[in-house]
């Protein structure tokens, strides 16, 4: 057991699944000998050398094209795509060629990849470097989609996701590369499709994912002051997404709030409040609730991004207001 | 037309007797197959494709040199380059009338032929996509030591998409065993390549770009388009890297199978007529001492092969509904949910 | 008043547009000498000349850009990109820069432009030319949404998009081309964000859009066989959305469906529905059913891609099962 | 080093000497500015930005001679261009700083600069993207027969993304009046552009793919890039179509504020620093008559000018909450139901 951040976690994590396997490599624009613009591969070059860590030119297509065909050909690529608002620029790979390939053919390709790449905002750094894509990648069938929380999900998750026969779209939050947790030692492989209770609670269930389950979890503990106990589920991956999970919790609570960075038509919350409605309409005691960024590009200046995103007291407020 | 041939294409090499039958039995079917689909298209009996008549002699060329282990990435017109690679003619024939049990079980159809087991990577049909995963699978053939090579063909439209410059650089830098091959059929769908791309040579005039020989092939020379493949598969194979082949030839009928190909001015449409891949290549195999007979013979066979194929097509079963939710996951399902 | 097909709704809705104001041009691929690869834009070419009707290369990622730059620059383009999938592959311009340039600006930059696309399945085109894109459009905040069901929506939407003032992504529905409608003579121009009650009813509503428009129609008139007397919504405008008409609806029949060809995660569907459940919780008897495409990529085969989009036949049962 | 100057750039084009005194300006201007902005951003007062220092001459050239109307696209890495269409310091470094009174009303930041007043069209800061909007500014100028010129900037890391080809494509199939200026400083963010790119002139050696002359120029000498920039906006402004412009520079700080850049080698480093383009150009001006007050006066004024935007920006006032909600549509609003 160790504490350790996010950041080195992500690091751990490639480093654990390359000593598992040779046909895992890295590819990615300064991955290599920069040790990556978030500093999360650094030391993976001078391990497993030039031919397993591959600094690219910026050509992003090219990055994720060459990961699907490497894959096509049983290898395991890991692509890096520095932010998720770039994830746009091969939006046509990740949605049109690797997620249909395997459905197209019958079955004939298998595409053992994943896609990782610096996700959300509150970084100051605008609208195009901001994005959270969870709900634009969820959207796509054929791919699976895991966003973990904290240091030991990032290399379960990530482990699982290598090892996972299907692509992986890995959802790595910028705002949580900081921060710190403990980490059992030795590998750590964990399961994809599996929600986290991470705190129990009997008056509402809160449904978030990424940087949100920390500002749910903080406005949990806040809620007890109003004398509401809340239970908190760390969705982890959205695709495939553990329903059974948050039908259980919701079927005990009677309430659903759901707390999405990502912009806010057609978010993960529509999906998941969509599903409970149908599912255990006479379950639940009232109108499931989504706690969103409103449906605009994020801005820059830091009083305006902090009012975008979710935050602690928002979710205080919208909570007591609902359930009071 | 200009035509400049490399001074790799050509240099001498000598194309086997045996390598000449077995690209003009290639071409053969090829042509017999496209035929036979295409009187099942006006039938009713399939949907829309993309014929590749009059450009056969570049798929032939590939075909017969392609070594088990090699992979193809094609197009959207893709039959031609599915059949060379050895893919069983009923089964690719059946996956274009979307039966159960056509090569892609019917969930492919005419734009998505994939045999992976004849080495066959898919049919891609969002122009220039497919170009980086070849890079991707030539990687892996390096990166696992392995002579594979991969060739990837595209037509000349794809020149001017982004995805044909990243492919290009990310190959050429890396030096990877991917032959790209331009079939410059001179038209995108209805409007010529000349009128979109700010350089005459759509593919060969870019090679400098990316450090590469320019290579103009006659397309339609089935010899000329062997020594081209030759020389670029060997390069690949001997680790030299990409090359950027730019063959020109002409495909007979439309864009699609509906599409009559009007907007082609009737000269230029008649004089790629003369210039056959396959009329040329017979005349050609008999002048080198062929006997008519045997090619006869070839053209018998191959046509039967075709029209077989397309009795069995027909007769196939369609896909049970049930496969509809059929591996969309590697666990063979679609479940997203737990 | 004529009867005129989808398809030359769209040559007439540009014509329109183009007679009406010189700063509109049209440019995209196949689009001037050869009329479009939908029989779209035959004669254009012939009237307004090659200066507003361009033929471009194979670069989507070219013409949307370009379109952005000139609207940018005052004018009103119409970018075609053929078919809807093919818009992944400039989905960083549409996504990234379209949609964000006017609030990263703090709305120095206007782009009245509309990029017009044919979408949506039926044809056995297979995965990569028959994708429905609705709800992959909607999520991305900074772009309008429109999708018209019949010959005279085509021409009235389409000239409210091209002379809105934001990004109008303009959904043609390849399977509706051949389709006929009665259409009022002289110039037609609509307001974006209106839904339309095509069918009145008391009993449900179903929401519906494009293609699906016509086939809850169809299975609104097969329930009458069961009593049942259905309300149907066109929605015609994804992105603004018109939630009073709908509201308005739902507070009448108590019952909502919606039905969409799009994939089923995070659909434009579960938006409807969270929206619905949030402001009307009191109003619906039951859960609100979404009955959509399942989550996955589109198969060649006709029996196989018929079983995948919403039918006649599986909307009439889903709403008989559940309102029976 | 190896610098070629095309036939273009050069031949014999005289600096008048008010542009050279402006040029000067310019890059004391942008040069006091991207310092005072670098100290902020040490204490703390901002968020981290690209700066260009060492590599004002590029904007400094074609800032002096865009006329209005004319229209310029930058990068991430775009203070210097901001500031060479004359948009105002104290708004350009509110705008930094995400202040009420910046440029974009704080929305943008320093990765988005804009001020369309100022000919200014936005910093765009995924690479690539603004090369084919650039082409649509100038399609729409030649569209309405007007004389405007476009200028856009970008890395050498652009040059090897779909969206440069695609662009450089249309632009030059459709003589578009647009100069793409490549700032090739040698390095991506931290990978060296050589390691990743097949040939030697990421834009120049690619020229070539459009039908356009390589044009390569010392972008640290203002002269030699006055030279070039006049001849491809006269040549762009007069119908003769795109240029596509080389400059080779380097920058002394790292890639954004809080890279130290230690990736370079320490020679590289030094032998570049001997080259700053404001020392170069100061010597000039003294050898040719300019008296060493008159630049020191230039001096004072720049370094000035650049402290009171930055205290102003500082004591600027932070933006409404409210203007969370504006200017998403063009109502004004961000109201996406009705
Ligand atoms: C990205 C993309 N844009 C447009 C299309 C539509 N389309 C299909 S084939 C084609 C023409 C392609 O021409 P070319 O590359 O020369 O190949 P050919 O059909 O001549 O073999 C076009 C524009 C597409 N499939 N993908
Ligand atoms: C499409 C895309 N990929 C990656 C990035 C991350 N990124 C930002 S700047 C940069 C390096 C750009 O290098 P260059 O074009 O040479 O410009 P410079 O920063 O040297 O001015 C990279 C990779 C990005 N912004 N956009
Ligand atoms: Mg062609
Ligand atoms: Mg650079």
């Amino acid at each position: 057991m160790a504490e350790m951040t996010y950041r080195s976690a992500v690091t751990r994590a490639i480093r654990q699944e390359m000593r598992h396997d040779d046909s895992v490599f890295l590819i990615g624009e300064d991955v290599a000998k920069a040790g990556g613009v978030f500093k999360t591969t650094g030391g993976l070059l001078e391990e497993f050398g030039p031919r397993r860590v591959l600094d690219t030119p910026i050509s992003e297509q090219a990055i994720v094209g060459a990961a699907m065909g490497a894959a096509a050909a049983g290898l395991r690529p890991i692509a890096e795509i520095m932010f998720a608002d770039f994830v746009m620029v091969t939006q046509d790979m990740v949605a049109n060629q690797i997620a249909k390939a395997r459905y197209m053919s019958d079955g004939q390709l298998t595409l053992p990849l994943v896609i990782r790449f610096g996700s959300g905002g509150g970084l100051r750094f605008g609208a195009q470097h901001s994005q959270s894509v969870e709900n634009w990648l969820m959207a796509i069938p054929g791919l699976k989609v895991v966003a973990p929380s904290n240091p030991e999900d990032v290399i379960g998750l990530f482990a699982a996701a290598v090892r996972d026969p299907d692509p992986v779209m890995f959802i790595e939050h910028k705002g949580l590369l900081a921060t710190k947790g403990e980490v059992p030692d030795g590998d750590i492989v964990d399961e994809l499709g599996k929600a986290r209770i991470v705190r129990r609670g009997k008056d509402a269930t809160i449904v978030a994912v990424g940087m949100m389950v920390h500002r749910a979890r903080e406005a949990a503990e806040a809620l007890t002051g109003h004398g509401l106990d809340v239970e908190v589920i760390d969705v982890r991956s959205m695709v495939p997404l553990d329903m059974t999970t948050i039908l259980e919790s919701v079927h005990r609570t009677g309430a659903l709030f759901t707390v999405e960075e990502n912009p806010r038509l057609c978010g993960w919350g529509a999906e998941i409040v969509s599903i409970v409605v149908e599912e255990a309409f006479d379950s639940i005691d009232g109108a499931p609730i989504r706690i969103t960024t409103p449906h605009i590009p994020l801005p820059h200046a830091g009083v305006l991004e902090d009012a975008a995103i979710p935050s602690v007291d928002g979710i205080v407020a919208r909570v007591a207001k609902h359930l009071l | 037309m200009t035509q400049t041939h490399s001074s790799q294409a050509g240099a001498g090499t000598v194309v086997p007797l045996d390598d000449r039958l077995a690209m003009h039995r290639l071409m053969l079917e090829i042509r017999f197959f496209e035929e036979a689909w295409t009187r099942l298209f006006f039938a009713g009996k399939t949907g829309p494709g993309h014929s590749s008549i009059g450009m056969e002699a570049i798929a032939a060329a590939f075909g017969v040199q392609a070594r088990e282990g090699d992979t193809t990435y094609a197009t959207y017109r893709g039959h031609a380059h599915t059949l060379a690679r050895g893919v069983p003619m009923k089964g690719t024939m059946a996956e274009l009338l979307g039966r159960s049990t056509g090569i892609n079980g019917g969930k492919g159809g005419s734009m998505h032929l994939t045999s992976v087991e004849h080495g066959m990577m898919g049919s891609y049909a969002i122009v220039g996509a497919h170009l980086p995963v070849a890079a991707g699978t030539a990687l892996a053939a390096k990166y696992r030591g392995e002579d594979k090579v991969t060739v990837c063909f595209f037509g000349d439209g794809a020149t001017n998409i982004g995805a044909f410059h990243e492919a290009l650089n990310l190959a050429a830098l890396w030096e990877l065993p991917v032959v790209y091959v331009c079939e410059n059929n001179h038209y995108m769908e209805y409007t010529p390549i000349s009128e979109v791309t700010a350089v005459p040579r759509p593919a060969a005039d870019r090679a400098a770009a990316y450090g590469l020989e320019p290579i103009v092939v006659d397309g339609n020379d089935a010899d000329a388009m062997y020594v081209a493949a030759a020389n670029a598969i060997d390069r690949a194979r001997r680790g030299g890297g990409p090359s950027l082949i730019e063959a020109l030839t002409y495909r007979h009928l439309g864009h699609a199978s509906s599409d009559p190909g009007k907007y082609r001015p009737a000269e230029e449409v008649a004089s790629w007529m003369k210039r056959d891949p396959i009329s040329i290549y017979r005349e050609r195999l008999l002048g080198t001492g062929v006997d008519e007979a045997t090619l006869e013979a070839m053209e018998r066979e191959s046509r039967s092969k075709a029209e077989e194929a397309a009795s069995y097509a027909v007769a196939a079963p369609l896909p049970d509904v049930s496969t509809l939710d059929t591996n969309v996951w590697a666990d063979g399902g679609s479940q997203w949910r737990k």
